[in-house]
């Protein structure tokens, strides 16, 4: 099983969710983070006094599928967040060697 | 017939008092609610419990020393006791006599127990404009022992030379009468504002600036405040007590001439306050190229602060104006004093103070009993007086228990170490 | 003596009018309050900035030229100024003429001042109603060159035909004068609220609904407020302020009629808010299954807004009923208006508009003065002037400047865009 | 003249009565945005929602039937229906036959609709005592049927033999009369605030405490309050509320002695609750380590409770006294009621409850025409007839309907159960 | 060392937290998470108009352990989260290269 | 390629994003994190009542980085992040498999 970790701009969670789910994703888990990269902060006036806001606020999707669906998970999320501009983020993907569901204890596969 | 025209005379000077006391009561809501909307959340119950404590001290300390240095009424309002319940007929004879001394459209004679109230509240005041300015770096507790002295004797000393008619000075040592040479300060531009802004400032300067407000190569950082609506709620409250703040000072409503002068300054606070709104939007729109919320407000009470020395006099035009002018300088004084790296994190010591003294020199302009430099002069007093004496206290204070919070302490947030309770437990990252 | 109690009278009808005046503008924080309760973390500071700019701007136009075209007040209220402080004696001694013909239980003769403070107020509210309405999506600088319109002429002349005694129509052409034909309107349910709730119609026409209010295939979906504490916050200070806004129109105090009436006023009000409450509250429950809360607040208001148009008539009893009728309709009328996809964020029209209608309608069941066709006469007249003429003016900002944020601007909230300053800055996610 | 100076009299006291109720009615938002700002983030849309109801629900039935209860005042108001407009010259000849025989100094002579108006507001101060100690986890609809029985039929009963004179007991069965052998309660330490707290204990006490407070083996967890700039917000709209609460409670405005009165408990309100919030946080601090802002806040209103039973007599000095000792005994009867395992979240029971029979022992110090047994013998029915009446109430919607929700829902959030609808649906986590 | 990541049921947190500790790890990081499954979310009526919250707050538990611990650590989760319900959530487990203790230096399994 | 996740205390976030920006890190994702482990809690008073506050802010920081950086980013982040006191928390290092931009499709170090 791979875990697939999309960094993406949080207003096209909507979007990635339905085309996840679309391909047959059933479960996913989402993180707001703070994102530091090639887009810029921008910065703001505070009573006549600047503040930089340099970390944007992106969301991070965390979806566990099984190898044969990574590409796909890939596809779908590179179609959906997508709008071309700078910030639209990453993904990563890395091994995940155990996955156990906690109600049933079903494990591997099964459990996603 | 004519004693009971006098009583309802009396009974509506003191529901008047009364009314107008209860508005400036709720100023105190006022201070607490836009200090603790502009500070960060993480010392927010610390500027909560100072508002509660500070009002709750200046209570205390006026009632037992304060109105007595000021006006002699008394220490623990001895005075008042009398007048109270258990000699009612002495009460009613004694006012109808002095009714009738007075006559219809003289003096107001009312009761001495709405006037301490009265009095009360504007003590209060002073003081909140304390809290502001020191916030976020203060120990709780030399603030709350500062408040002892503050309300206790320098503001009440200040306030006898003022408008408790004692010359300047102490004891056989008289300097000059502030009344006698045309100083004239009708709510409190001067005795209440500036006076509480020297006291801030000179605590804003023993104690330096937050943690991260100024980098080394003289930068200057924003520190957003946390709650913008609470400092919107803070200053409507604040305009609305404004109205018993100035209106009260009037001291008479039950005649014709009375009544109107109540209208008129109510008319003309509201007027000065909203054209310091819109001004201070418009010049920070200019400056900064964004309607700046914080700025708006601190406009409006700037143009509160700048109508108070004399809200009776104007036309409603002038009032506007002045409000407008005011509304332009505290912008402009905001933004200077952190160039002096002075760190003031709500502004009290430009809308109190910069704007206080704008609103003592615009008396002359419209009530020809003032003079530029008798206003000139009470100024320097109030300010050298409240100025010095604060810094003695804060001083002392510091070389005894140190008046700031540690390093530490600060970054983790006055909350925790001062108060060991969150504000927003539930919602802070 | 007759002149003292003249005196007496003059005074306590002018505090009566600053006292319900000050309850009038402690109005403008509660729908500051409301709205910023009603609408998303991220258009917090915008929304705050409107209700505190729309305040300033009001009384700045009103007293510019609004109360000289609403009820010949003088431009720069010229009238005012002459009863100033400067001829005192010319003042008591007019006061007493006119108290003289009016006689002691005629009409009542208070400040000029005092009125100019209440009625200026009022101006402020109608304007309040729209912010709510065209939220989250309008360009703050339109929306506030919109309010100069509004609260200098849109309004004023409108007041002028009901309030002020003027024929409707401009100069020459006159069509008919509304209070000959028997309209009434006590506090303002049309004249004020109605107003209100036109220009807010127009704008939300051409400004078009929130992104992400309506699907494409007619889905309404939900965009819960931020800070319920804030909106029912909001809401207490509305119904409070509200004793001001009905109290202060019976006009008079200083005589038992006019005092009574005064009392059946704040009874009545309070009886209908009240009753409009729990209507909507039980009203949502029954529809929607649940308690809520936003419904049971707008049916509080619901009932104000209701019973503004005769409080002074009904019974208690009568009032109650009045105002549970309005807490169905508010209920019924907001959940309407969204499906003609009609977005408005605090349910500003359904409350001020339809239920300002329905409060015109009931006057004369309760008020054999008032005219079933001479109500709706002017509810036409008022709506009709209000919307077309706002509509003109919206649409005349919006080719001109643009009146919408750009959809990223929107996205990222008008916080951003429009103050560049965060509400909330430390918890929003 | 002596007409005129009656009318005049007449409509002074009036306005003063609507002035107060006006500030007690505020309290009602008091009393919400202290609780909201005391309970958790997942709790405060329903305990917004209950406050919102409960004043509402507490006009209605009062309306209905608790003023023919209290007072007599007729069943839907029927009697001050009458003394509307249609009969205004008859309102008028009455009005001045009263003030004739009543004299100048006599009893009040005011509106009725006053009356009532003020009255009303005192009813939802007493249920609004409940909602705070049964938050975050009672049924909403199941305290809202509560809050008909109390509002409508218990506490207009309890007033009935307090304030309304009549004799203790149901029809022919009377115990005694509690006026007559020397019970004073002013304003109402004990017949508005002891008896909210009754009711609320016998809620407390059938609920049980939430889930979380309390461990198997006797711990105490702290469950902290999720805002507490609302906390504060709401104190101080209590503290002003509380200067019509008492103030109002004079009864009259309109003469030397009346007014003095009125002052005299103003000043006494306002110290006493000042020097409850000092000492409250010094005994915190003391048994704590910290400053606890939320025992100053209790502090504050433990002084406005304590002095409610009488503010007219004692001296500033003792007012101040008892608001000390106030302050001391809430902070002690807090820790002491958890130790029980009672669970209030906000500290009803004790600010109210203990500190509301404290008020009422204090009384004979200062007013002479009270007993100590009297006092304890009023304190006893009070509390029996409430705790005994609520508790079978309570006990009924218990069995019938259920009072608690599940431990799911509670977990989740009443809320989200009850009213289907998040107070910061952006901000929590 | 593997990363035992688990998503739990939020109100779980302080029962996995002891367990956790009984069998000797020493350290843990736990995110707020919203989590997207099985079990599905509820529609809410606010103003007459619904809306759907779909995703549901999750608490996520990383923990890194040594080797050995994984299969108890797994048992502990299971036991301590389990309610039987749907919406129980997962555990990941996934491999660790690399552990440092910032203060001391420390690596590998010292550094846990 | 490798994850590098550090955690660390919460103010010493900018130092730390300084520190890494000056080797060549162009991105990061920060996350507020909760931390338990051998720092512990404190416990406050509220109304007399005691509660303990055993969960501490932390912020967590992941920056996924070529293999030949990873060295130099472990010294950088302990170098920023070191008060010398206990919590200053941990850096773990995770195999990356695969990396994507979204916004051009680029893969792989490229993408970083
Ligand atoms: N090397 C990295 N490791 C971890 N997160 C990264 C890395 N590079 C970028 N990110 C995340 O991806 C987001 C988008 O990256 P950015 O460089 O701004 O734009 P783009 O994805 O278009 O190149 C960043 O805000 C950050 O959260
Ligand atoms: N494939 C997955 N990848 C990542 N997180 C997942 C995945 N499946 C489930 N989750 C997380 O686990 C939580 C519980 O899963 P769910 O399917 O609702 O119930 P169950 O665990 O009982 O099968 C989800 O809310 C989500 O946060
Ligand atoms: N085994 C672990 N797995 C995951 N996170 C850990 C682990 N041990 C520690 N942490 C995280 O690192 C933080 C610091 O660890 P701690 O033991 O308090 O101090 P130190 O890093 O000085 O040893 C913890 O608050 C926790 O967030």
């Amino acid at each position: 099983m791979k875990k697939v970790t999309a960094i993406i701009k949080p207003f096209l969670l909507d979007e990635v969710r339905d085309a996840l789910g679309e391909i047959g994703v059933r479960g996913i888990t989402v993180t707001e983070v703070k994102g530091f990269g090639r887009q810029k902060g921008h910065t703001e006036l505070y009573r006549g006094a600047e503040y930089v806001v340099d970390f944007l606020p992106k969301t991070q999707i965390d979806a566990v599928v099984a190898d044969s669906l990574v590409d796909s998970v890939i596809d779908s999320i590179r179609n959906a967040a997508s709008t071309g501009k700078i910030g639209d983020g990453k993904i990563f993907v890395t091994e995940v060697e155990q996955a156990i569901r906690i109600r049933t204890g079903e494990s591997g596969e099964e459990a996603l | 017939m004519q004693e009971q025209i006098f009583e309802l005379q009396y009974a509506i000077d003191t529901f008047y008092f009364l009314v107008c006391g209860a508005l400036v009561m709720w100023m105190a809501a006022g201070f607490a609610m836009l200090e603790a909307g502009l500070v960060r959340s993480k010392s927010t119950t610390e500027i909560l419990t100072k508002n509660v404590a500070l009002y709750s001290i200046s209570c205390v300390m006026y009632l037992l020393v304060g109105y007595q240095l000021m006006y002699g009424g008394g220490y623990l309002l001895a005075g008042i006791e009398n007048d109270g319940a258990e000699a009612a007929a002495d009460l009613v004879a004694g006012v109808l006599a002095d009714s009738a001394e007075a006559g219809f459209n003289g003096d107001s004679v009312y009761s001495d127990a709405s006037d301490f109230f009265f009095q009360v509240v504007f003590v209060a005041t002073a003081m909140s404009i304390v809290s502001g300015a020191v916030a976020e770096r203060m120990k709780l507790w030399a603030f709350l022992l500062f408040c002892v002295v503050m309300t206790g004797f320098i503001y009440p000393i200040e306030g006898g030379w003022t408008w408790g008619g004692k010359p300047v000075g102490f004891g056989d040592f008289e300097l000059l009468n502030l009344g006698d040479i045309g100083f004239s300060d009708f709510a409190g531009s001067g005795i209440v504002h500036l006076a509480g802004a020297a006291a801030a400032l000179a605590g804003v300067i023993l104690l330096g600036a937050r943690k991260g407000k100024f980098g080394r190569d003289g930068q200057i950082y924003a520190i957003p405040g946390a709650n913008l609506p609470l400092a919107t709620l803070g200053t409507f409250i604040l305009w609305m007590g404004w109205f018993g703040f100035n209106g009260g000072s009037v001291l008479k409503l039950g005649d014709v001439a009375s009544a109107n002068s109540v209208a008129v300054v109510f008319l003309n606070t509201n007027a000065s306050a909203a054209a310091g709104a819109v001004s201070a939007l418009v010049v920070a729109r200019l400056m900064f190229g964004k309607a700046d919320l914080t700025m708006a407000l601190n406009g409006a009470l700037a143009g509160l602060v700048a109508i108070t020395a004399e809200p009776s006099t104007p036309t409603p035009a002038m009032a506007s104006l002045f409000g407008a002018i005011a509304g332009l300088i505290v912008v402009y004084s905001i933004v200077a004093l952190e160039k002096f790296r002075l760190d003031d994190p709500v502004g009290a010591i430009s809308v109190h103070g910069v704007v206080g003294i704008f609103g003592l020199m615009i008396v002359p302009f419209t009530n020809s009993d003032a003079t530029f430099i008798a206003q000139a002069t009470g100024a320097v007093v109030i300010f050298t007086w409240v100025f010095i004496a604060s810094f003695i206290v804060w001083l002392l204070l510091k070389l005894i228990f140190g008046i700031r919070i540690s390093e530490e302490e600060e970054y983790e947030g006055a909350d925790v170490s001062e108060c060991g309770m969150e504000a927003y437990p539930e919602f802070t990252k």
